[in-house]
């Protein structure tokens, strides 16, 4: 089966230092996808390449949804890569990078079907929580000036639309009682479900899951794990996720993948990865090699 | 009571260290003249004020305020169906279309003022209120609507009519211009930018004299309503509009007809503003002040839909411009000074940024209060002065909260109609 | 303690607001409004103008009024903003219920004020504004008490060409419409007398720095510097000049007519060869004599444009008393056909309202900080 | 090109730069502390203006002659009451917003300018002022000239010159030496943090003000001197072209309000000695906007880190 993201090579570095040293790694469709790793591993560089808020310095991300071919799409063209001499005997090449140039980013990533959460929790605070679902939707609603002024026919059905798509989530996620309160007022365990919620209501294929558990109880790390379960089985998101919760992450996820220092260490089932020495070594530190 | 008594004299003294020379030296040449009595009066009423006023108002709890305690304690937003009830948007109406017959010229004048201001408000509101964007040169876009309509009967006899669309247009192009390279930058760095270039626009008028005429600016004739003119002789060549309806001249005719024009214009504003903000482009603008990284990971291009909310600023700006040239019948800039800028963004701020009505009131408050302190002539400007830092400390969220918009959930049935909507939800 | 120090600055405006009110008179009194630039940067010319409008009506009440009536003068302040012009012309007309209008100062003021005041029929006359396109929209009742930039420079270019025979020319301004007007002016008279400027340049106004400028100037060569603006410019410029060791004479207009340019220029010792065109000192002319005493024991050095606010109030209340009239257009076509006497001499006005005689003399100042009319 | 006059005109934008220098050390300590645009900073200059002028009267009128005495106490004095001034206009317009939104202090700081204008109005009358010249002389290379051929700076230019370096050179060892400088920049760092680990944070924002004030009183007091001339309105204008100068040197630091000031001040000395002096102050701004395109944090800044 294709993989839906190929990542080869992936390097980035920040000054002097090598961020990301040729992480290879791939995510099938309709899995769960852990990157685990001691802190400073480079997991949520790794997130950040993936979602387009770094720009690699090397190596390719590949996305394969939708129509593309069989090579899939490679989400660093979409983020404006720097123009070379050389392109100037392709125009359209030329073309396609200047455009990227001005307009790419990591909009154009969450359009092909990527979507994210993040670490620290990142709501419109001083909007209203239906809002901040509404927003999420600003690609499929009719977002032209002159049909919203006008409340055209198509606007309100478009309106109306996004509004139950936004309760489903809402309701997936028992939020339904708090749509009309200010996001940044609603408990933390609230807010990491809402910016699930919100980064669902983008319809993406891949959701990228930045420490979906960090400061949750017990109670509700069980309640996202099976939240995430049902969202795998139920909706076919694939999701990739980033967790320190060893229980949670052996419990739910089908593929690990185990970064250390910039580079991928090991890769495989969660019972794989518990037996691996390197693993073991790289959380345990080097004695235990 | 004596620690107040003391505190007050602390005050005091400070007050008349900070006076003395001040008050007291009065510069004449290379002399001074001494009133030493000045500061020592005045110092005297600082302390007894002091103490009366902190012995009144101990109770009021704005006053906290000043000892730097946390003003936060309100909340700054509010959720609810709609802004103001409808009886009282029916009772501004009324008095808005009353106001021309109850008061005389110069109450016009004022009114069409405080219209101009309203509008040029909630362009900028759009800008700072609702995309968070400060922009310190909104008076650029204001002239070039301005003289746009000057320059463009000066040169090639454009109409009124024609020149507010075209003003509106160019002013907008203006905006995006300058926006796509500088909308990148943040908050503060796009502040100084815009000042920079409001500040441009401003030195180019002023010097490029061939063309603007430079500090002697340009005349503008006053708009005609379907060839109808407003003076007492035809003079572009139309019939006068008195003559036309067989009534006597009378030079408020022009005032009344600029007033409900604006009026119209503003109120056609003021729903835009409204739906605005329920539709995808006003909720990117508020989500993008609110987070800027969290839009971008939602498919949302930062650059065009700041692009969008500076391009609209700027075109409300343009049609500010317009009418304001056609109110003056004359511009030069001497009217678009950076002082203009800062005096629209503080009805913004102190409207509450966002509200729409707060934005309307503090027009209204910041046009209306230095015409009333005109009989103190010589502290008027004072008078603003300290208006604004007494409202800003007192309501430093502006003059109204935000409001957010109610949705009412669709009902359970209602959903599974539409559960087809989204794909692979079985409706738990 | 702390919160109340903010009562500090409330208190002090207060107190001053009480001390600011005005005396009220007896009677039915005829307004007249007196508009300038009370705020703002050129607030020291507004200063100018209420001495000597409050001394003027101050004299005629105490002289038994008008038509039996005392007058009263109502302040407006126009700060020298067009907006805030058109704003208080306004007020004036329709609030105040003003007979005539005193003012404006500011040329780009007047212009948009004065066509309200003639929609209204309400006579302006203005004690300042040279610009000519005040008059020359011929409005029926707009009047000046001054003479126009095109006189001024006029005088300014043939003084320089013809007695300073000077050959390397700079004209500079201050980018206002009075300064460019007037700077403007003077060099269209220079190019008629086949004189050609070496630069035409305009400096920014509230600076204080004109170092670059002057070195430029120097590097010119220029042996005469032509300056339309006003003293608070003139003033470090000169001094600038001479300390980079420039001799070259300044020439300036009306807009540096005031003792302050001493001050602003840093000490008499920099004034000295400064020249300026002015109407012949109303403080010279024996009408004004008397009146300069009374501003002098008052302890005012009545400079500038006081004696042209008197003198203007003087016209207006000429005007009315010979016409038993206060209708504006009554008052204007009396004041386009008669000749007032004045404290500043006998005036007379044009089909335009300009006055009939430009009395431009040129001045030169000393090293003692005073000035003296050429002959 | 005449080397002499380049050599002036590199003079003439050296003082200018100074005085920008000096001002704009106020607006960038306020802004690398609190975040915020002191636009009444200016106005702070303006008053130290008239300060020096009051007590340079004051003193003269005291009988006191020698130049470097009366230099020093007028210093002194002008130093301390704008200091007290700066102080005021915290306590009074900014310390009560200091935890509402981020332009609430600019507009009371608009709102305060307006105040500090008009009572200066009021109290000292709307004309022009002036001060008589104190320290009068020139050094001119070469010292026998003929013919204007030389380079010159008069006393009181290069006094400027040197004090706006000194004081900088002073303020800069004040923030990096002392305890109090360490407070400023842990304030300036995480505010919260500093507060919770004992710094007084409200003091040392108060202190951050009185610093910037005391600048503007030195720069003040000798752009007075050098230039003789002031009014209620001088500002204003003085005011944008320091914070023009803070940003292009990299708002928040020290050294580049200075750099900002000089490279401002050359700016506009050459543009207007060897171009067009309409044109300078567009020119100005056309270079402050470019250079935030491309690099907005300034000469010395530091660049900001986009955190995801």
């Amino acid at each position: 089966m294709t993989p839906l993201l190929t990542v080869r090579g992936l390097t980035i570095r920040f000054g002097g230092v090598t961020a990301l040293n040729q992480v290879d790694f791939a995510v099938q469709p309709g899995s769960i996808t852990a990157l685990i790793g001691p802190n400073g591993a480079g997991k949520t560089t790794v997130f950040n390449c993936v979602t387009g808020f770094y720009r690699a310095d090397g190596g390719t991300i590949r996305l394969h949804a939708g129509q593309q071919d069989e090579e899939g799409l490679n989400l660093l063209t979409l983020l404006g890569e720097p123009v070379r001499w050389r392109d100037c005997w392709q125009p359209q090449r030329l073309a396609e990078r200047l455009y990227y140039q001005m307009f790419g980013g990591p909009h154009l990533v969450n359009r092909a079907g990527v979507a994210r959460t993040f670490q620290n929790i990142r709501l419109f605070n001083e909007l209203t929580v239906m809002e901040n679902l509404l927003v999420a939707q600003h690609t499929q609603v009719d977002a032209a000036l002159l049909s919203g002024l006008l409340r055209s026919r198509r606007f309100l059905a478009k309106e109306e639309a996004a509004l139950q798509r936004a309760t489903e989530w809402l309701r997936f996620f028992a939020l339904h009682g708090e749509a009309n309160r200010l996001a940044g007022e609603l408990p933390y365990g609230h807010q990491r479900r809402l910016e699930m919620a919100r980064a669902l209501c983008t319809n993406p294929r891949l959701l990228c899951l930045d420490e979906p558990a960090a400061g949750l109880n017990p109670n509700e790390t069980r309640l996202l794990s099976q939240l995430i379960l049902t969202l795998r089985d139920q909706f076919q998101v694939t999701i990739l996720l980033i967790e320190h919760d060893m229980g949670m992450v052996m419990e739910i996820s089908d593929h690990l993948v185990v970064l250390d220092h910039g580079e991928v260490i090991a890769r495989g089932t969660p019972e794989e990865i518990q037996q691996n020495p390197r693993v073991l070594a790289a959380y345990l530190g080097t004695g235990a090699g | 009571m004596w620690a107040r008594w003391w505190m007050a004299c602390r005050v005091g003294a400070i007050a008349l260290l900070l006076l003395a020379p001040m008050v007291g030296a009065v510069l004449s040449g290379y002399q001074i003249e001494t009133h030493w009595q000045r500061p020592l009066w005045l110092a005297l009423a600082v302390t007894v004020g002091t103490f009366f006023c902190s012995w009144l108002l101990q109770h009021i709890g704005w006053f906290d305020r000043f000892g730097g305690r946390a003003a936060s304690s309100t909340p700054a937003v509010t959720i609810g169906q709609s802004g103001p009830r409808p009886l009282w948007i029916l009772l501004a109406m009324a008095l808005a279309i009353a106001l021309p017959f109850v008061v005389g010229k110069y109450g016009m004048s004022v009114a069409i003022l405080a219209l101009i201001y309203i509008l040029l408000g909630l362009g900028l509101n759009i800008v700072v209120g609702l995309a968070g964007l400060l922009d310190l040169g909104f008076v650029a876009f204001y002239a070039v609507g301005a003289y746009t309509y000057a320059l463009g009967y000066h040169y090639w006899q454009l109409s009124f009519w024609l020149a507010l669309p075209l003003g509106a247009l160019l002013a907008g192009l203006f905006g995006m211009v300058l926006g796509f390279p500088v909308l990148r930058l943040h908050g503060d760095y796009l502040a100084i930018v815009t000042l920079g270039f409001g500040e441009i626009i401003r030195l180019v008028l002023n010097n490029w004299v061939a063309v603007t005429g430079g500090p002697n600016g340009v005349s503008v004739v006053f708009p005609t309503l379907f060839g109808l003119e407003f003076n007492r002789r035809a003079k572009q060549g139309g019939t006068p509009i008195h003559e036309f309806f067989g009534i006597s001249y009378s030079s408020d005719h022009r005032a009344i007809f600029l007033y409900f024009l604006l009026l119209a214009v503003v109120g056609l504003l003021i729903i835009m503003v409204i739906r605005l903000k329920r539709m995808p482009i006003g909720r990117a603008w508020e989500a993008l002040r609110e987070n800027e990284v969290a839009c971008r990971s939602l498919g949302i291009h930062h650059v065009t839909v700041k692009l969008s909310a500076f391009g609209l600023g700027a075109m409300v700006g343009g049609i500010g411009g317009v009418f304001f040239a056609a109110l003056q019948g004359f511009v030069n800039p001497s009217s678009f000074t950076f002082f203009e800028s800062a005096y629209i963004l503080a009805i913004v701020v102190l409207g509450g940024m966002g509200s729409t009505t707060g934005v309307i009131a503090a027009a209204m408050v910041l046009t209306v209060l230095p015409e009333l302190l005109r009989d103190f002539s010589d502290y008027r400007v004072l008078s603003v002065g300290i208006a604004m830092v007494l409202m800003m400390v007192w309501r430093p969220r502006g003059l109204r909260q935000r409001r957010r918009p109610f949705f009412a959930l669709p009902t359970a049935a209602e959903e599974n109609r539409a559960a087809a909507l989204v794909p692979g939800v079985d409706g738990r | 303690m702390q919160r109340t120090r903010y009562f500090l600055r409330l208190f002090a405006a207060g107190l001053l607001m009480c001390l600011a009110g005005e005396p009220l008179m007896a009677g039915e009194p005829i307004k007249i409004g007196m508009a300038g630039p009370f705020s703002g940067s050129d607030a020291s010319f507004g200063e100018q103008l209420w001495r000597g409008a409050e001394q003027a009506a101050a004299d005629l009440n105490a002289a038994g009024g008008v038509l039996g009536r005392p007058l009263q003068l109502v302040k407006a302040d126009d700060a020298c903003d067009p907006k805030q012009a058109s704003a208080v012309a306004s007020r004036l007309v329709d609030r105040e219920k003003v007979v005539a209008v005193i003012g404006h100062f500011c040329s780009s003021s007047t212009i948009p004020a004065s066509t309200i005041y003639a929609d209204a029929g309400v006579l302006m006359m203005t004690p300042g504004s040279t610009n000519p396109v005040v008059t020359e929209r011929k409005l029926p009742t707009i009047f000046r008490m001054c003479g126009r930039d095109d006189q001024q420079g006029v005088v300014g270019a043939e003084f320089v060409v013809q007695r300073l025979k000077a050959e390397r020319i700079a004209v500079l301004h201050d980018k206002t419409t009075y300064g460019q007007g007037l700077a403007d002016a003077m060099k269209a008279r220079l190019h008629a007398l086949g004189k050609k400027e070496v630069i035409y340049e305009g400096l920014t106004r509230g600076e204080k720095d004109f170092n670059a400028l002057v070195t430029k100037l120097k590097s010119l060569q220029s042996d005469a510097v032509y300056f339309g603006g006003y003293h608070s410019e003139a003033g470090p410029l000169v001094r600038q000049m001479r300390e980079q060791g420039m001799k070259a004479a300044l020439i300036s207009g009306d807009g540096i007519f005031s003792e302050v340019l001493v001050t602003s220029a840093g000490g008499p010792a920099y004034v000295e060869g400064v020249f300026m065109t002015f109407g012949a000192d109303p403080r010279n002319l024996p009408a004004g004599r008397g009146l300069v005493e009374i501003f002098r024991k008052n302890g005012y050095e009545p400079e500038g444009y006081t004696l042209y606010s008197y003198a203007t109030l003087q016209a207006i209340v000429a005007a009315m008393q010979a016409t038993q009239s206060l209708d504006g257009e009554k008052l204007a076509q009396w004041l386009h056909e008669n000749a007032v006497e004045t404290v500043m001499g006998k005036k007379a006005w044009d089909g335009k309202g300009d006055l009939r005689v430009s009395d431009y003399v040129m001045y030169r100042w000393d090293d003692k900080g005073k000035y003296k009319e050429l002959d | 090109m005449d080397i002499y006059i380049f050599g002036q005109q590199l003079v003439n934008g050296l003082v200018l730069g100074s005085t920008y220098g000096l001002i704009a050390v106020g607006y960038t300590m306020v802004y690398g502390i609190i975040g915020m645009i002191n636009f009444a900073h200016g106005e702070i200059y303006m008053i130290s203006a008239y300060l020096t002028a009051i007590f340079l009267a004051l003193l003269a009128g005291f009988g006191l002659h020698s130049v470097p005495v009366v230099l020093l106490l007028v210093l002194l004095c002008t130093l301390f009451l704008t200091a007290l001034y700066g102080w005021s206009v915290e306590r009074i317009a900014y310390r009560p917003l200091r935890h509402s939104n981020r332009l609430a202090p600019l507009i009371s700081a608009i709102g305060i300018s307006l105040i500090l204008q008009n009572y200066i109005r009021i109290s000292q009358g709307a004309r022009n002022q002036g001060v008589p010249p104190v320290l009068e002389g020139v050094w001119r290379i070469p010292a026998q000239a003929v013919e204007q051929q030389f380079v010159q700076i008069t006393y009181q230019q290069s006094l400027i010159v040197i004090t706006a370096l000194a004081s900088m050179a002073l303020l800069t060892w004040v923030i990096h030496h002392t305890a109090l400088g360490r407070a400023c920049r842990a304030t300036q760092q995480d505010r919260v943090m500093a507060n919770l680990l004992g710094v007084d944070t409200d003091r040392i924002i108060s202190v951050v003000f009185v610093m910037g004030a005391a600048m503007a009183a030195v720069a003040g007091m000798l752009v007075t001197l050098n230039y003789g001339s002031f009014d209620f309105y001088i500002g204003f204008l003085m005011g944008i072209k320091a914070f023009t100068a803070a940003v292009l040197g990299g708002i928040g630091s020290l050294p580049g309000a200075m750099l900002g000031g000089v490279v401002l001040g050359l700016a506009e000395s050459f543009f207007a000695g060897f171009v067009n002096s309409d044109y300078k102050d567009v020119f100005a701004f056309s270079l402050l906007i470019l250079f935030l395109i491309f690099r907005p944090s300034g000469f010395l800044g530091v660049p900001e880190v986009e955190k995801v």
